[in-house]
C-alpha cells in the first residue's frame, strides 16, 4: 500500500497543511502548531466530542465541527479562531465554570488544572452567567484518593480510562442532564468499591482538581496523563 | 405467501363481513379504552346478539376525534357515535337500519373536511389485533409487490420518486437515507423503527402503532429489503403499554402468516423484528442515542459523523425512520411513487398526521395532505378556539419548535414553511394557544422540559439550558432585566450553535419563536412587571438591580 | 473451568427471580439486555434496588458503574419501592395547556410531598409523566395506571382522599 | 479615559488579600501616587465616598445589604469600576457559603458553644441570602483576577490606567 | 438634646467595622458599641471538605495574616494525622509565621498607625495615610515600607507567594529552603534590624506627647494570655497558654492549647458579628482578657534574643505591674518585629534548616485535632472534627482579633466618655475613638471567621436607641 493517497491536503486559518487521511482535524492543527482548545480529548483515550470547545468552522459545513472528532479530507477549509468562535468557547467555559462549584484559589489543583488554564488561554477573566451553587459531595473514602463532585467537569476522562486502559470499569456517569454525576459502581463510597485496582489513572488525566491524591494537597498538585499514548500503544502491541 | 393466497385470505374476510347486515365498529385505542369502550362493545354484541339483528361488533383502533370518545363508527351508514356508554347499547343497536341515535351525534362538524388518509386510511376499519384484516384492506400487497416484482433499488427508486421525508421532525427525503445504507457495504444492516414518540403532545405514532401496527412491519419488511437488512427493531415508550401490547401480537402474527421470519414470502429474503423498550428518555428520539439505548446503554448521544447509515446499531449500516414515515411506505410501494408526490406542495409531499390539542374545539388526531393551511385545520377541521376566547398561538414541533402567532395561521404547511416562520415540522403535535397562555410561560415550560431531558453529555445542553430556564423563570417573576433577556438570547445562540445533538441544538427555539412573535409579553414583565395573560405572579416588589 | 466467573445465584427464592432469569435467558444473557431486564424487574418488583441491579449486572456481565448508570438515566425506572397507590399526572404540552401544572400543586398540597416523593405512610406515590398520549383529553392523571382524562383540580383531589382516608 | 487623576479603594467582603496585594507594589505605590490622590480607602480617613472618583478598586463580594448599597452608590461616582480579586470577580471564597446557604451559618455561628445565643441583628447589616460577584450586581469595567492578583498585576492595571488605556489581562492574570 | 454618633467606615483598620456611641442630655457618652459587619461562615460551609484541604481554605479568612492560619489550621490538620512533623518543617513554618508577624506589625505601625503618632490624632484626616507619610516623613514611610516587604519577601521565598502561599500543609510543609533563598534572607537582616532600631527611637523619644491617650486608650485591669514555651518565655508557634491577671500574678500557666475548650467560652451580643470569647473561671464579661504583643510582653518572662531582651526590659520598666494601656500595643509590636527578626536569624543559621526532609505523611489517627499558634495579633485557635475518611464534620475558630472584643468595646467607650463631649464633635475626638481601636490592630477580616472587615461607622443614639445622627467623616 503506498502512502500516497493517505495524504489530504487542507487549509487551516489560510495556511496549507498536509495530514494523514486517518487524522482528525485536531490531531493535524496540534501537528502544526494551532492551538485548539480542549476538555475532554486525552492523547491515549477514546474521542467523546463533548466538551465542545474545539469546535471550528468547516467551510461548506452548516454547523461548527468539533475538531476532535472530524476527519481532515481534501480541500478542507478549517477556521479554528474567529470573533464568533472565541465568543462560544468562552461562553461553554462560563458555563462550566457557573454549573459547579470551581473555587478556584482553594483547590488542590490551583495553578495545575486544565479548566483554569482554559480560562486564561480564552481570556475569561469572569463569569457572565449566574453561578449555580449546587450541593455536591465529596468521597474521600478510598485510602489515596478523593473525589470532589464540586470540581467535576463531567469530561469522562475517569470513565474511559478506567474502561479502556485500566479494564475495570469502576468508574461510570449517572443520572443525567445537570444531574449527572461520576460514579463509582454502584455509586458506592469509593473506598468500598470491588472493582477499583487503586491504580491511580483516573486521577492522572483528571483535567481538574475533581479526582486527586490525598497526599497532594497546598500547592503540589501535579498531574501526570503522559503516560497514556504509550500504554495504549503497550497494550495494542500485546494483543494477538 | 403469495398473492392468491393473499388475495384469499382478502377475499375470505370479506366473505365473513358479508354474513352481516352491519358493523358497529367500537375504538380501542388507549384514550377510548381507558373510558371502557371495551365493556361498551361487549354491552352492544349482546345487545345485538339478543334482538337477532346480524350485527358485528368490532374492535377498532382510533378513529382520531378522541376527545369525543368513546367512539362509534356504524356501517355501512357510516354514522359516527360520540361520548358513548355501556348504557347506550340498546339504543345504537335498536337504531341499526333506521334513524341514528341523535343524543350520541358526536358534533364533530367539519372535522374530517379535508382530511386525506393515507397513513390512517385503515383505522376505524380494522381490528389491530386482527392480521387478516389489515390484509383484506390491501396489506402486504406491497410487501409481496416489492419482494416478487421489484429489486431493491428499484423499491428506493420509488420511495425516492414519492417525495417521502422522514416524519419524525428532521425532514431528511427518506429515498436518499434509504439509498445511503443500501450502499454501504455491510455483512450485517438493521432498520430501527423510532416510536420513540417524542413531542409531549403529540399521539400520532402511539395511534398509529395501537390501530394498525401491521402497516409499520410491513413498511419496515420494505426497508429491510430494500437496503439489505435482516433484522429490524422497534424501539416503542414503555408509557405506551397499549401500542406495546398490540406490536407484540402483530409481530406474532405477520410470522405465522410468514410476513416475517425466513424466506418471507417464498422468497430469499429473511427478515425479524424484535421490540425495545424506551425507558422515559426523549433524547433517546435522537438517532445516535436510540442505537445506544437499544444496546442496552445510556441513551447518551455521540457525534455524527459517522452516520447511523454507516456505522449505528454494533457499528453496522443502520437505517432509522419513524412510524409515521415507515406507515406511508406500504401506500406508495402499491400505488408508485409519482401517486404519493401528486399530494402535497413542491417540496412536502404527501400527507401528514397532527394531533391537534390545546385551546381547541375539536381535538384528536388528523391527517391532511401536505399544504393545507394552518387555518384550515385549527379553525375548520378543529373548530377554532372555544369559550369565546381569542387564539393566540399554535405550537408545534415540540421542544424543537416554535409558536406561530396569528399572523402565520394562512401559512401553508410544510417543512420549509415552518421553518422559515421560526418553527418546525417536528413529528405532528399541534398545540392551540389561546389569550389564556403567557408565552413567557409556554417558553420556559419547553425549556424546562428540555433541562430534564438532556443527557448531560455536552455542558451547552447540560448547563445552557439550565440558565436559560433560570433566566426565564426570572422574567416570569418579574425580577428580570434587559441584560438577563440579552443574555438569555446570546444563551440561545451558542447553545443553538455548540450542543452535541439535536436536543440542545433545538432547545432555545420555543424561546427564539416567542421572542420573535411575543416580544411585547417579555417586555410586560420586565418592564411594566405585568403578565398580559395573567398567570405569572410577578412580585411586586422585585428590585431592579441592574442600571 | 468455565472461561467466566459463574452467574450468580439468584438472589432469593422469590418466584419473580425465574421472570427475571427468563428475560435474560431469552437474550442469551446478551450485554444488550440489560434495559430489557431491567424493565422486567422493574415490573415485578415495582423498583430495583442495589441486590436487584447487581444481580442483573453480573448475570449480563455488565460492569455495576454502567449498570447504575442505565438505571439512573431513565426516568421510567425507580431506585425507591413505590407507595400502595400511584398518582402520575402527565405534563406533556397539551396537558400544560390545559393546567396540568394546577393538578401538580393540588397534588403536592393534598399528600404533603414533592413530586417524586412518596407520602410518610407509604400510601401514595406522586409523580409526573412528560406524554401519555391522550393528548386530545388533556389534562391527564393515571392513578394506579389507570387512565383518567379531563381532570380537574377537585376531582383530582377527591382520589387522592379516597386513597389517604382508607 | 485620559486624566485619571482620583483613585478610591474598597473592600466589600473578602479577606483584605487584594489590598495586601495593592501594598505589595511596595515602592511602585509611592511612585505611583504622585500621579493620582487616593481619595477613599481603608487607608486613609475619609468616611463618604466622594462624588466623583476616576478608578475604584473594588475587593470582595457583595453578601450584605450594606455591601449592596455601598457597590451601588460606588458605581453611581465611579467612572472605571475595577473588580479585583476573585472574591470580586466569582464570589471566591465569600461564596463558599451559598452552597449551604445563610441561615445554617447563623445558627452554627452564633447558636452553637456559645454563651447567650442569639442571632446579633442591632446595628449590623443583614447578610445576603446569596454572596454575588460585584459584576452580578453592577456593571463593571475591568476585571482582574486572582487570589489576589499579584503586585505586579495590579502596577500594570493601574499603570495603564493612568496612561490612558483599558488594562487587558487576557491571557495574563487567572483565577486563584 | 440626646444623639447618636456613628463613625462608618472606621477607617485605616483591616475589616469592616463601625462604632455607635450614645450621648445623653448633657452630651456625655453613655455606650459605646463596635459593631462588626460582616460574617462569612467558614465554620459552617467548611464542613464536609476534606481536613487537608483546610489550610489553604482558612487563609482566605484573611490576606493580612494568612500565614497564621496557615499554621494554625496546618497544626489541627497535624494532630489529626497524629503525626510529629520534622523538626526543620516545624521551624520553617516558624520562619514563616515570624516573618508574617514583621509584615503584619508594619502595617499595622507605619501603614495603618504612624500618621497619628506622626502627625497627632488632630492633624487634618486627609493628611492622615501612608501615602502622605511617604511623602511628608521620606524616611520613616520607606522604614514602614521597607520591614513590610522585608517580611513578605521572606514569606514569598519560602512558600513561593506572598499572600495565600500553600506552602504549609498537614504533616510539615511542601518544599524545603534552599541555601540560596536562605543567604537571601540572611543578607535582608542587617537591614531590617536597624530600621526597627530607628523606629524604636523615634517612637520612644515621642512617647510622651500621648500621654493623655495612653490614660485612656482602654486603660484598665483585664486578664491577658498568650503562649510561652517551657520557660516561660515568649513563644509564637509552639508551647503553653499563660494567663495573668493586671497585677501580673499567673492565674494559669501550662494550659495545654488543645483544651481551650475548658478554659475559653464565646459570647454573642446583638450589636456584632464578632463573638466575645472569655476565660471561663470568671465568666462573662468578668474574663475579659487581652491577647496580642501588649498581653504577649505582658506575660513572658522576657524574650530570647539580645536586642530584644533589652527593649523588653526598657518596656517593662515603665511599670511594676503589667502595662494596661492599650496604647502600648504599638510599642509592643516594634519590639515584638526585632525579636522574630532575630529570631529567624538564629533559626536560619542551624544548618538543620535546609534539610530536604520536610514532610510526614499518614492518613486519619485522630478525628478531631486543636491547632494553635500566635497570630500577629494574639493567640489563633483552629479546632476541627473530622469522620474516619477525612472530612470536616465540625470546626470551630477562635481568632485572635475577637478574645480582643470586650477589651476593645471598653477602650472605645472609656476613650469616647475622655474625649467625645459637648455640641460640637470635633474631628479630632472621634479619630482618636478610631485610634483606640487601631492601636489593639484588629483584624476584623479574621475576627468574624464569621469574618467582617473594617470600615467603621459612628452612630450617635439616643437613650431609647434611636438613631439620631449618623456620623461619616470626609
Amino acid at each position: 500500500m503506498s502512502a500516497e493517497p493517505n495524504v489530504r491536503t487542507l487549509t487551516i486559518n489560510g495556511e496549507e497543511i498536509s495530514a494523514r487521511s486517518d487524522q482528525s482535524i485536531l490531531e493535524a492543527a496540534r501537528e502544526h502548531n494551532v492551538e485548539i482548545p480542549t476538555l475532554c480529548h486525552l492523547e491515549g483515550l477514546s474521542e467523546v466530542g463533548a466538551c465542545r470547545l474545539c469546535l471550528v468552522e468547516v467551510k461548506g459545513a452548516r454547523r461548527l465541527l468539533p475538531a476532535c472528532v472530524t476527519q481532515v479530507a481534501e480541500g478542507m477549509e478549517v477556521t479554528t479562531h474567529s470573533p464568533k468562535i472565541d465568543r462560544y468557547r468562552t461562553m461553554i467555559l462560563e458555563m462550566y465554570f457557573a454549573e459547579r462549584n470551581h473555587v478556584c484559589s482553594v483547590c488542590v489543583a490551583n495553578g495545575n488544572c486544565e479548566l483554569q488554564d482554559l480560562s486564561l488561554k480564552l481570556g475569561m477573566t469572569h463569569v457572565e452567567i449566574p453561578y449555580q451553587y449546587p450541593q455536591l459531595p465529596v468521597d474521600a473514602s478510598h485510602p489515596r484518593f478523593t473525589v470532589d463532585h464540586n470540581r467535576c467537569v463531567l469530561c469522562t476522562r475517569c470513565v474511559r480510562v478506567c474502561s479502556e486502559i485500566e479494564g475495570a470499569n469502576t468508574w461510570g456517569v449517572m443520572g443525567r442532564g445537570a444531574q449527572s454525576l461520576v460514579i463509582t459502581d454502584l455509586k458506592q463510597p469509593w473506598g468500598d468499591s470491588e472493582t477499583c485496582t487503586s491504580c491511580g489513572k483516573c486521577v492522572q488525566v483528571c483535567p481538574t482538581g475533581a479526582l486527586f491524591e490525598k497526599t497532594s494537597v497546598g500547592n503540589k498538585t501535579r498531574k501526570h496523563p503522559e503516560f497514556l499514548p504509550y500504554l495504549r500503544i503497550m497494550r495494542e502491541g500485546e494483543q494477538p | 405467501m403469495n398473492t392468491e393466497e393473499l388475495q384469499q385470505i382478502a377475499a375470505g374476510g370479506q366473505e365473513e363481513r358479508d354474513k352481516f347486515d352491519y358493523e358497529v365498529n367500537v375504538c380501542m385505542g388507549t384514550s377510548c379504552l381507558s373510558q371502557h369502550s371495551d365493556r361498551i362493545r361487549d354491552a352492544i354484541a349482546k345487545e345485538a346478539e339478543a334482538c337477532g339483528k346480524k350485527c358485528q361488533v368490532r374492535r377498532t383502533g382510533c378513529m382520531g376525534p378522541c376527545a369525543a370518545g368513546p367512539m362509534i363508527l356504524v356501517e355501512p351508514a357510516g354514522k359516527l357515535y360520540g361520548h358513548v356508554r355501556e348504557g347506550d347499547a340498546k339504543d345504537i343497536v335498536e337504531a341499526l337500519g333506521g334513524e341514528p341515535v341523535a343524543r350520541l351525534d358526536p358534533e364533530l362538524g367539519s372535522y374530517f373536511e379535508g382530511q386525506n388518509f393515507v397513513v390512517l386510511e385503515n383505522v376505524g376499519h380494522i381490528d389491530p389485533e386482527k392480521i387478516d384484516e389489515y390484509i383484506a384492506r390491501g396489506g402486504y400487497q406491497a410487501l409481496l409487490k416489492a419482494l416478487t416484482e421489484m429489486n431493491p433499488a428499484s423499491v428506493i427508486e420509488q420511495i425516492s420518486k414519492s417525495g417521502l421525508r422522514g416524519r419524525g421532525g428532521g425532514g431528511y427525503p427518506t429515498g436518499l437515507k434509504w439509498d445511503t445504507v443500501a450502499k454501504v457495504k455491510g455483512a450485517q444492516k438493521y432498520v430501527i423503527c423510532n416510536g420513540d414518540e417524542g413531542d409531549p403532545g403529540a399521539f400520532m405514532d402511539r395511534s398509529v402503532l395501537e390501530s394498525d401496527p401491521q402497516r409499520v412491519i410491513e413498511g419496515m419488511a420494505i426497508a429491510a429489503y430494500a437496503i439489505g437488512a435482516s433484522k429490524g427493531y422497534i424501539y416503542v415508550r414503555a408509557e405506551y403499554p397499549l401500542a406495546v401490547q398490540r406490536l407484540t401480537m402483530a409481530l406474532r402474527e405477520a410470522r405465522r402468516r410468514g410476513f416475517l421470519g425466513n424466506s418471507i414470502c417464498e422468497t430469499q429474503f429473511n427478515f425479524d423484528i424484535d421490540i425495545r423498550l424506551g425507558a422515559g428518555a426523549f433524547v433517546c428520539g435522537e438517532e445516535t442515542a436510540l442505537i445506544a439505548s437499544i444496546e442496552g446503554k445510556r441513551g447518551t448521544p455521540r457525534p455524527r459523523p459517522p452516520y447511523p447509515a454507516v456505522s449505528g446499531l454494533w457499528a453496522d449500516p443502520t437505517l432509522i425512520n419513524n412510524v409515521e414515515t415507515f406507515a406511508n411506505v406500504p401506500p406508495i410501494i402499491r400505488h408508485g411513487g409519482e401517486w404519493f408526490s401528486s399530494m402535497g406542495t413542491a417540496r412536502s409531499k404527501g400527507t401528514k398526521v397532527f394531533a391537534l390539542t390545546g385551546k381547541i374545539q375539536r381535538t384528536g388526531l388528523v391527517e391532511v395532505p401536505m399544504g393545507m393551511t394552518l387555518r384550515q385545520i385549527i379553525f375548520g377541521i378543529g373548530g377554532g378556539v372555544p369559550d369565546g376566547r381569542k387564539f393566540k398561538a399554535v405550537q408545534t414541533g415540540g421542544p424543537s419548535g416554535g409558536c406561530m402567532p396569528e399572523e402565520h395561521l394562512d401559512l401553508s404547511i410544510s417543512y420549509d414553511a415552518l421553518i422559515s416562520a421560526g418553527s418546525m415540522m417536528g413529528s405532528g403535535g399541534m398545540i392551540v394557544m389561546d389569550d389564556t397562555s403567557c408565552m413567557v410561560s409556554v417558553a420556559r415550560f419547553f425549556m424546562e422540559f428540555c433541562m430534564t431531558e438532556s443527557c448531560g453529555k455536552c455542558v451547552p445542553c447540560r448547563a445552557g439550558t439550565v440558565q436559560m430556564f433560570e433566566l426565564l423563570t426570572k422574567i416570569t417573576k418579574g425580577e428580570a432585566t434587559h441584560r438577563d433577556l440579552d443574555r438569555l438570547t446570546e444563551l440561545c445562540e451558542v447553545v443553538g450553535a455548540t450542543s452535541l445533538c439535536g436536543l440542545g441544538q433545538t432547545a432555545p427555539n420555543p424561546v427564539l419563536s416567542t421572542l420573535r412573535y411575543f416580544k411585547h409579553e417579555y417586555l410586560a414583565h420586565i418592564d411594566e412587571k405585568r403578565c398580559p395573560a395573567g398567570v405569572c405572579e410577578l412580585s411586586p416588589a422585585a428590585v431592579e438591580v441592574h442600571a | 473451568m468455565p472461561l467466566y466467573a459463574e452467574r450468580p445465584p439468584l438472589p432469593s427464592d422469590d418466584k419473580r427471580w425465574r421472570i427475571v432469569n427468563g428475560t435474560m435467558r431469552k437474550h442469551g444473557f446478551s450485554r444488550n439486555a440489560l434495559i430489557e431486564t431491567l424493565h422486567t424487574v422493574q415490573s415485578s418488583f415495582g423498583f430495583l434496588d442495589e441486590p436487584a441491579i447487581k444481580f442483573v449486572a453480573q448475570s449480563l456481565r455488565v460492569p455495576l458503574s454502567q449498570a447504575y448508570g442505565v438505571v439512573t438515566f431513565y426516568h421510567f425506572f425507580s431506585l425507591k419501592p413505590p407507595g400502595k397507590h400511584t398518582c402520575t399526572i402527565c405534563t406533556g404540552t397539551a396537558c400544560y395547556i390545559k393546567g396540568s401544572e394546577k393538578l401538580v400543586v393540588e397534588a403536592e398540597k393534598q399528600l404533603h410531598v414533592r413530586v417524586g416523593e412518596t407520602t410518610a405512610d407509604g400510601e401514595v406515590s406522586l409523580g409526573t409523566v412528560r406524554c401519555v398520549g391522550d393528548c386530545g383529553r388533556a389534562p391527564v392523571v393515571l392513578f394506579d395506571g389507570e387512565l383518567s382524562a379531563q381532570m380537574k383540580a377537585p376531582q383530582l383531589a377527591q382520589q387522592l382522599e379516597r386513597w389517604t382516608m382508607q | 479615559m485620559s486624566d485619571l487623576k482620583t483613585l478610591a479603594t474598597v473592600w466589600l467582603d473578602g479577606c483584605s488579600g487584594c489590598h495586601m496585594s495593592l501594598l505589595d507594589m511596595d515602592e511602585r505605590l509611592v511612585e505611583l501616587s504622585s500621579q493620582f490622590t487616593l481619595v477613599y480607602s481603608p487607608l486613609v480617613d475619609r468616611k463618604t465616598f466622594p462624588d466623583r472618583v476616576d478608578v475604584t478598586l473594588v475587593e470582595g463580594a457583595v453578601a450584605s445589604e450594606d455591601d449592596l448599597k455601598k457597590i451601588r452608590k460606588i458605581r453611581e461616582h465611579t467612572r472605571v469600576l475595577v473588580s479585583l480579586g476573585d472574591c470580586a470577580l466569582t464570589g471566591n471564597v465569600s461564596a463558599m457559603r451559598n452552597m449551604c446557604g445563610v441561615q445554617p451559618v447563623m445558627l452554627r455561628v452564633y447558636e452553637q458553644n456559645v454563651v447567650q445565643p442569639q442571632v446579633p441583628t442591632v446595628g449590623v447589616p443583614a447578610l445576603l441570602n446569596r454572596v454575588r460577584p460585584v459584576h452580578e450586581v453592577v456593571p463593571v469595567d475591568v476585571f482582574v483576577p486572582g487570589c489576589p492578583p499579584s503586585a505586579d498585576t495590579i502596577y500594570q492595571v493601574l499603570s495603564e490606567l493612568l496612561a490612558g488605556k483599558v488594562p487587558t489581562l487576557e491571557g495574563v492574570a487567572h483565577f486563584g | 438634646m440626646p444623639r447618636t454618633i456613628v463613625i462608618d467606615p472606621v477607617t485605616r483598620l483591616e475589616g469592616h467595622g463601625k462604632i455607635t456611641l450614645q450621648l445623653d442630655e448633657a452630651g456625655i457618652v453613655q455606650d459605646a458599641t463596635f459593631h462588626v459587619t460582616q460574617l462569612r461562615g467558614f465554620e459552617k460551609f467548611c464542613e464536609g471538605r476534606p481536613f487537608y484541604e483546610m489550610p489553604n481554605i482558612t487563609a482566605r479568612i484573611c490576606g493580612i495574616c494568612p500565614v497564621s492560619h496557615l499554621v494554625a489550621s496546618s497544626k489541627a490538620c497535624d494532630a489529626i494525622l497524629a503525626v510529629k512533623i520534622p523538626p526543620v518543617a516545624a521551624n520553617l513554618r516558624r520562619i514563616m509565621n515570624l516573618a508574617q508577624l514583621i509584615q503584619s506589625h508594619a502595617l499595622s505601625f507605619f501603614y495603618l498607625s504612624s500618621p497619628d503618632l506622626l502627625l497627632g490624632m488632630d492633624a487634618p484626616p486627609e493628611e492622615r495615610s501612608i501615602l502622605h507619610i511617604a511623602h511628608s516623613h521620606p524616611s520613616i514611610g520607606a522604614d514602614g515600607i521597607g520591614l513590610r516587604q522585608f517580611g513578605q519577601r521572606i514569606i514569598e521565598m519560602l512558600a513561593g507567594k506572598r499572600i495565600h502561599p500553600g506552602w504549609s500543609v498537614p504533616g510539615g510543609v511542601n518544599e524545603p529552603l534552599s541555601a540560596e533563598k536562605r543567604d537571601q534572607i540572611l543578607g535582608m537582616i542587617p537591614a531590617a534590624k536597624d530600621a526597627i532600631q530607628r523606629t524604636l527611637g523615634w517612637f520612644k523619644s515621642s512617647i510622651e506627647k500621648f500621654s493623655a491617650e495612653i490614660e485612656v486608650f482602654a486603660n484598665f485591669p483585664t486578664l491577658f494570655m498568650g503562649l510561652v514555651d517551657e520557660r516561660g518565655l515568649a513563644e509564637y508557634y509552639d508551647g503553653a497558654l499563660r494567663f495573668i491577671d493586671s497585677e501580673g500574678n499567673i492565674i494559669a500557666g501550662e494550659l495545654n492549647p488543645a483544651h481551650y475548650a475548658e478554659f475559653i467560652g464565646e459570647a454573642v451580643e446583638p450589636y456584632t458579628y464578632m463573638k466575645f470569647p472569655y476565660y471561663k473561671p470568671l465568666g462573662y464579661p468578668g474574663g475579659t482578657y487581652r491577647v496580642g504583643p501588649l498581653a504577649r510582653l505582658n506575660l513572658a518572662d522576657r524574650c530570647d534574643t539580645p536586642l530584644a531582651d533589652v527593649e523588653w526590659r526598657e518596656f517593662r520598666a515603665m511599670s511594676a505591674k503589667p502595662l494596661l494601656s492599650s496604647f502600648h500595643y504599638h510599642y509592643a509590636r516594634l519590639i515584638e518585629m526585632l525579636h522574630a527578626t532575630e529570631k529567624i536569624e538564629s533559626l536560619l543559621a542551624d544548618k538543620a534548616i535546609l534539610d530536604k526532609h520536610v514532610r510526614a505523611t499518614a492518613s486519619v489517627n485522630n478525628l478531631e485535632g486543636v491547632g494553635v499558634a500566635e497570630a500577629p495579633r494574639g493567640t489563633l485557635i483552629h479546632h476541627y472534627k473530622v469522620d474516619e475518611n477525612g472530612l470536616i464534620t465540625w470546626a470551630n475558630l477562635v481568632i485572635a482579633t475577637g478574645h480582643n472584643n470586650a477589651a476593645m468595646n471598653r477602650g472605645i467607650l472609656q476613650t469616647a466618655r475622655h474625649y467625645v463631649q459637648g455640641e460640637h464633635i470635633a474631628e479630632g475626638m472621634l479619630n482618636r475613638v478610631e485610634a483606640v481601636v487601631r492601636t489593639f490592630d484588629p483584624c476584623l477580616s479574621c475576627s468574624t471567621h464569621a469574618m467582617g472587615r473594617m470600615p467603621l461607622a459612628i452612630e450617635l443614639r439616643a437613650p431609647d436607641g434611636s438613631l439620631v445622627r449618623e456620623i461619616r467623616r470626609g
